[in-house]
């Protein structure tokens, strides 16, 4: 039976195109093999679904038995988000011509790099930076790089870290990072290389202390590198307003669903500065004059740097990453605009706000940082039951409780990690302070 | 079209989409409780714009753009351009993955943690590995990874000392980067006379200090080293490790398996051999394969199966620790579940025999076009793409092989040279896969026909094409020019105004 | 605050259109509607949900409350079906180049043009005739008009209905044919302009006795209009091999989802006539040459039949009707190719032989037309419990059980139409006699 | 695209998907039961191709498409091609609607009940009528089922001889055809100097044969005709009903409504005032509103509410009966309620207030270029649309409305001329509707300028447009040759064999 994604099986066709090269079979083609390398049994794998409605009723089936964040109230957060995504980044990302493309030249694939060079541009206005990579995987691949970044451009070795980060994070940095950059430390020292400071922290916070940070890092000839989710720089201020050197971060939350961990893609910025531009080893598209007149034309911009020109001498690495996301954060941007940028930030805080103002009056409650600004996320700490207790409790109430802390922040007790976003009513939020005080009574 | 930059659209005022009201009750004001450092002063100058105008510049844009769906993409050799399965797109579409958060108690995951369980089986046989991590965004990643756990592998074993990698050059670069990012000096192998890696120049280099071989094969040239083995033996003779860069599975499903060459660590990306979309340069995913001794060391979380419940194992204390947050790229993971899955062991085998068939078909028909040649291996056959070359061409007519892919632009059509440096000189890099009819291989072939009659008949308009694209050349030297180059739309206008 | 959707209601340019217009307000463009006409209060409507996110969760969660086909297994047919509809036709259907595009030129919409007359080349193949239409909005305006074009060109009024036919479209054809067109009678006389016949019938028979029906219409110098769905014709004859002058039907089976009915379109297909062609209200597109030579374009073909070209004197009328199905079921058809709809028809034969035998062997159920071959519906009598109860109970069980007879078929007792599809696995259908054969117990 | 038709792409032995299995126990051979005479001997002739082959045909004619996503789509007039937005489109594509069956148990549809439920009431309060019918499948199938509840109506009540319908020129062409097609004679007014039907002729029209007056308001010029319910009060003194046709309802939603004009009866487009996707042509949806004597002959079954749940109700003796299968275009009616619920009272009166602006500021600019005007009322403003004259333009140059339109569809635009007759010479019909801006207008009348100046300059060049298409000028004379007219591919290989 002749598969739909193997055209040339079919019997009549294979034999004509093998007699054009003059092969006798297939196996012909396979001269170079040694016998003692050929798998002469067939693979075990299940027996092929390959009707499309046998294998959409197989894994539909399987992904059937998850229960969604639409499926239940989520309060979970923590480097990945369930923003509201607007049907028109979808509808941009599904289009086949961007969902298929690959690598194409800046000729046949005008649209892509037009659409990915107004993404860096999109993120340029937001961070009031003027370099933005192409998105690199995820932001520990794009903070790990920022920090080695940070290391070859001042020729130091050492990154403070001023403010608590995910521990994934951490463990990314220590194995990307290792022989290269130590982390830890003070914020001074003629060996810093660079402070990182989250922004808000992996905690919540947006913490006050962050300018002197910035400050002292500059006093000891290091840089200032930060981490932002920027669906919060509609009312938080761009980092480079404060005197960050290099931002990077997570796109995750500009118009891509969570996917289980599958919407990331990580952003770096700079100033434009060739000291900074020449350590990228990502690719940065270019607006470039073309031999038409008053056209836009789309490159690479001082290519040389990357390992696709020169392999090993290249900066760090670069391969296929998640340029699509690119593309889609570009849609959101330009939906949102100003305005829905800024009412988006306000939102996050006003909910965030009320659901700590409800939290902080429940018996067996305490919230550490309550005095202290927070964009989307906060610690909750329960004095008595633990999370994972709590959790399951909620659980069975159709909720999911913050993620658990307890044992990667052994010093804040039982605390979780609570994440308010857009798509929070009111009536959610004093739906969750009900069950919870339910559930610790 | 002739489609302006967004912020030339822009018209103040409009809106895109509006933020959900703020309900009475919740403070309008909450944001004026940041520190006045930290409160955002003017509004970020963002193009302002109706939701209909944003659509249809997006619209048009991916009109101005090719894609596997819309083209013979059998140009882009060494990604693997096969057929994306829109069947598997719209699995994962629906909210049971796309509204998943990976925090999520795993109770409330069974469904997707099973697919993942099963793909990793899967590709275990098909690599013949022990284990396999679904971790790594991409190609690139899963060789960093591979290095990753190399490095951790030596250094439990105290071997730390062990600073070299070897590589070749027909492999793709993140070999040599992953390597000496990861602090090892590299060391390359150059084709020898059969376009083989050189096995006495492997030989001469493996020593105690080698932690490790990244090798391809078939290499980007499509030729299959047959002394792979002899390869793997010689860098496991001297306590190194032998790693396999599989991105160029695609031939050999079910052909040959990275472990029974003796390989001790491989990978895939799933994203070429097992189908997930090329979404522009990612996502995508990758899959490292690794012998039961390099177990301890893949990226945690692993997930894992009781008889009864998967669970994600996050309690693995000789790990790599994270590659990237979370488990993976998880849509692609089920994409390329789904893919395996439709096709089975015969299915498998059939791509791969196929993908071959196409790949000799078309070197068959290439090689009667007038100034192309395949170098190395006269006369052998290739496994599942050739590196071609269009010298003669070149030194013939003076268009170049980058001239000749831009014309093909014009007939809707398009190859890659090939990755830097051009050992091959004047190359051009095809893979049919094995999705493309013989129809389509024609097609593409009088196309090239068609392009390289012309740059004997007409040398000038190929080397100034495309004609018919949606733009025309780049004037390239500004993309090197720091006082010049433009990033951002920001950084263009502060440059056009300082001039 | 400016709706997404409203470009121009910013203020500032809302006030330089008007002022390029001349006008002081935008009344003065209402100034010919008279006062006693105008509504000087704001219409009485819920609060907008301007947030696209609110808007999702609102309709999302309405909708949330439906239990679907894919919640339940179903056995639901009599005129829409729950087939599997091939990726590929939702990808092609939602393309925003067909999903808005409208009533363009053959020149800036060729790609429309094209698409809809594959759409009839390929029913054309189906069905074995040369003329097929622009779909109508759905088999029930195909028949009615099927018939109405029988009597036009027979000159005589009367159509003998030879099978059982749906009740509603019973309903549909008493309006629509009032006048004009009367049904019933014997399939004789000279007042005979048609005999109808479902192939199958509207309880899932394909009657042998068919070729004599229309032979007898023949006999009587009338034309047979055969109703058909054309999924089963990659197993069923095409109705042209045994003499079907007009056939008629709803192409909702070909790549359609159920849509609670939004996903029927109608076809009508004669033989290549003068004298049928004439007498089509609908638009049927042609292949036509170019000014350039070899190049295929489109048009209209006789559009003078048409109501858009002479009003009243046209036949009957035309308007937007269903064109993006019709484009669906082509690429359904390309998809099928032949193969594909012959396995698909030995397949909806061999599930419902398979839970006919199953159905037949339980106490108190009869198969009533056991004997005769079934397409993929077939008639289940309950000799003890009415067709209600046992569908309630099979509710609760998770299962759709078959559309109730009782009213409208009075003579079958306590009868439901089983309808299977090629989604019901051996294991569905075994699960649903078991659970039948408790309820009966 | 230079895109072959299907049937030339065929290569035998391909398969596009495959049908489920058929597993063992299940009789493969059931399709022998079948009598010989009605089972199919020869394969039906299909084309046989690869699913990517299919895909990749059908995404190339869809980009040798326009669309109101991807153009300035203002050429439609009477067509009010606005954005329809992209989150409906996705709310019904689940199957939570998708995969619902029209004959479930009540019990099971509750969510798309209520919401067509509360569809008909926000439709009522917009049109001011008692009860509205959604099933039509689109516009004429709802001026069909207003003429068969007038006919049904007059019938009840003994009236059965009133056998005339008036109607006007400019209103749409399926007013006259449904009223013939259901046994009316029909009697069409032309319009006055003013470009209003003419009152007289309707005083003199009307009489006890007549049934009822079918009209549009604005008519398709997008003159408001104020003398509109002495229009009504005519046609009811003499016992006959007044039928509003509000396809063209854009510009007055919030404004003014049907019923306070007086009339019985009213339809809407819901896939133009109210934004679902024209779909190429459909699907579309129809909704009917009609005062309380007309409620009993509304067609069945109609969405009740009992307090408590939502359910359908069949009963109903002096319906009209079905008009289409079960209750209507589902996933339209959703789009529908969608689009209202976004905009509330307040919106929709902008939405109306907006596509009035901008038609309004479109005339002044159009009447700017050379050769165009807009005929009747001069001077006098418009509602949503304007239906212009280039008959200036033709005298001058020879060069015709449709040719006019033919060269724009080269600058990626295009308009539609009108309905026949022309009673407008030359026309050209515009309709801005809300959802295009100033920025897009100004685009469009820049090349409607472009155009008309180069049929002064260059008559030839816009006589034989398209240039710049995916296709050249038909030769029409074919299609109304039977002869050679070819409807299918099957058709035209057998005309062109016997040629």
């Amino acid at each position: 039976m002749e598969h739909p994604y193997i055209p040339n099986a079919v019997p009549e066709v294979k034999a004509s195109m093998l007699a054009a090269t003059g092969a006798a079979d297939i196996e012909e083609f396979y001269a170079d093999i040694p016998e003692s390398l050929r798998l002469r049994r067939p693979l075990d794998l299940p027996p092929p679904l390959r009707g499309e409605a046998e294998l959409v009723r197989h894994v539909g089936g399987l992904l059937d038995r998850n229960t969604s964040t639409r499926d239940a109230l989520s309060f979970l957060g923590g480097g990945c988000y369930a923003h509201h995504v607007p049907a028109v980044c979808d509808e941009v990302n599904s289009r086949s011509e961007f969902l298929t493309a690959y690598a194409g030249e800046p000729y046949e694939d005008h649209g892509r790099f037009q659409a990915l060079w107004e993404y860096q541009s999109l993120m340029g206005e937001l961070l009031e930076m003027d370099v933005v990579n192409v998105p690199v995987y995820d932001g520990f691949q794009a903070t790990a790089t920022a920090l080695r970044m940070a290391a070859r451009i001042t020729g130091r070795g050492r990154v403070a870290l001023a403010t608590p980060i995910d521990p994934d994070l951490r463990s990314k940095l220590d194995d990307y990072l290792k022989g290269a950059v130590t982390l830890g430390g003070p914020v001074d020292g003629d060996d810093l290389a660079a402070v990182y400071i989250g922004y808000p922290t992996f905690l919540g916070v947006v913490d006050p202390r962050i300018p002197s940070h910035v400050e002292a890092a500059h006093a000891a000839g290091g840089l200032a590198v930060v981490g932002c989710d920027p669906i919060g720089l509609g009312v938080l201020a761009p980092p480079s307003s404060f005197g960050a050197d290099i931002v990077c971060g997570d796109i995750q939350s500009l118009g891509m669903h969570p996917q289980y961990g599958g919407g990331h893609a990580g952003f770096i910025a700079t100033r434009d500065e060739e000291r900074f531009v020449e350590e990228f080893p990502s690719r940065l598209f270019g607006l470039v004059p073309t031999t038409v007149d008053g056209e836009y034309g789309f490159g690479d911009v001082a290519y040389e740097r990357t390992s696709f020109a020169r392999r090993e001498q290249g900066k760090e690495w670069v391969g296929t990453a998640a340029a699509l996301w690119g593309i889609t954060a570009g849609v959101y941007l330009a939906l949102m605009g100003p305005t829905g940028m800024r009412e988006l930030g306000e939102g996050l805080m006003a909910r965030c706000r009320h659901l700590k103002d409800l939290l902080a009056g429940i018996d067996g409650i305490e919230i550490p940082d309550a005095g202290l600004p927070h964009l989307k996320e906060f610690v909750v700490t329960f004095t008595g039951r633990t999370v994972a207790e709590v959790n399951a409790a909620l659980r069975e109430r159709g909720i999911f409780g913050g993620h658990d802390l307890s044992e990667d922040f052994p010093h804040l007790g039982r605390s979780a990690l609570y994440c308010v976003t857009e798509l929070h009513t009111k009536a959610d939020l004093d739906r969750l302070a009900a069950e919870l005080k339910e559930v610790l009574a | 079209w002739d489609e302006p930059l967004l912020f030339e659209l822009s018209q103040p005022g409009q809106r895109g989409i509006l933020p959900p009201a703020l309900e009475p009750g919740l403070a309008a004001d909450a944001a004026d409780e940041l520190p006045a450092a930290l409160r955002r002063e003017r509004p970020a100058a963002l193009p302002e714009l109706a939701q209909n105008a944003v659509l249809r510049h997006y619209l048009r844009l991916s009109q101005e753009n090719l894609g596997a769906d819309l083209n013979i993409d059998i140009g882009q050799g060494t990604c693997t351009m096969k057929y994306s399965p829109k069947v598997n797109d719209r699995l994962v579409a629906g909210h049971k993955l796309a509204a998943l958060h990976p925090r999520q108690d795993d109770e409330t995951a069974q469904g997707v943690l099973e697919i993942l369980w099963r793909l990793e089986r899967m590709l275990a046989e098909i690599s013949g590995m022990d284990r396999v991590s679904l971790q790594p965004g991409a190609g690139s990643a899963a060789i960093w990874t591979n290095v990753a756990m190399i490095r951790a592998y030596h250094e439990s074993r105290g071997e730390g000392h062990r600073d070299q990698v070897i590589t070749t050059i027909f492999s793709h670069p993140s070999n040599a980067a992953c390597a000496k990012t990861a602090g090892y000096e590299v060391i390359t192998l150059y084709p020898d006379a059969d376009g083989y890696p050189d096995l006495d120049a492997l030989k001469a280099a493996v020593s105690d200090r080698t932690a490790a071989l990244l090798i391809t094969n078939p290499e980007d040239t499509g030729i299959f080293n047959p002394r792979i083995a002899e390869f793997v033996e010689a860098v496991h003779a001297v306590g190194g490790l032998a790693c396999y860069d599989q991105a160029n599975a695609n031939g050999v499903l079910g052909i040959t398996r990275a472990r029974d060459a003796g390989f001790d660590l491989c990978h895939f990306n799933l994203h070429k051999t097992f189908s997930t979309p090329h979404a522009c340069g990612g996502p995508a995913a990758g899959a490292c394969g690794v012998s039961a001794e390099l177990v301890p060391f893949l990226p945690r979380p692993t997930v894992e199966f009781d008889g009864e419940r998967y669970f994600l194992d996050d309690d693995r204390p000789e790990s790599v620790g994270k590659v990237r947050p979370f488990t993976g790229v998880a849509p692609n993971l089920v994409r390329a579940y789904s893919w395996i899955a439709s096709l089975g062991a015969e299915g498998l085998r059939e791509v791969a025999e196929i993908a071959v068939l196409n790949n000799n078909y078309l070197m068959t028909q290439m090689l009667k076009i007038r100034g192309i040649s395949a170098p190395y291996a006269k006369g052998r056959r290739r496994i599942e793409q050739v590196r071609y070359s269009w010298e003669e061409l070149a030194e013939e007519t003076g268009v170049h092989s980058e001239d000749l892919g831009h014309r093909a632009a014009d007939y809707g059509v398009h190859y890659w040279t090939s990755h830097h440096p051009y050992v091959v000189p004047e190359p051009a890099t095809l893979e049919p896969t094995e999705s493309y009819s013989k129809r389509d291989l024609d097609e593409y072939v009088a196309i090239m026909n068609a392009v390289a009659e012309e740059a004997y008949a007409d040398p000038e308009t190929v080397r100034t094409a495309p004609h018919r694209s949606s733009v025309h050349l780049n004037k390239e030297e500004t993309l090197d020019d720091a006082g010049a180059w433009a990033v951002t739309w920001r950084a263009y206008r502060r440059k056009n105004a300082e001039r």
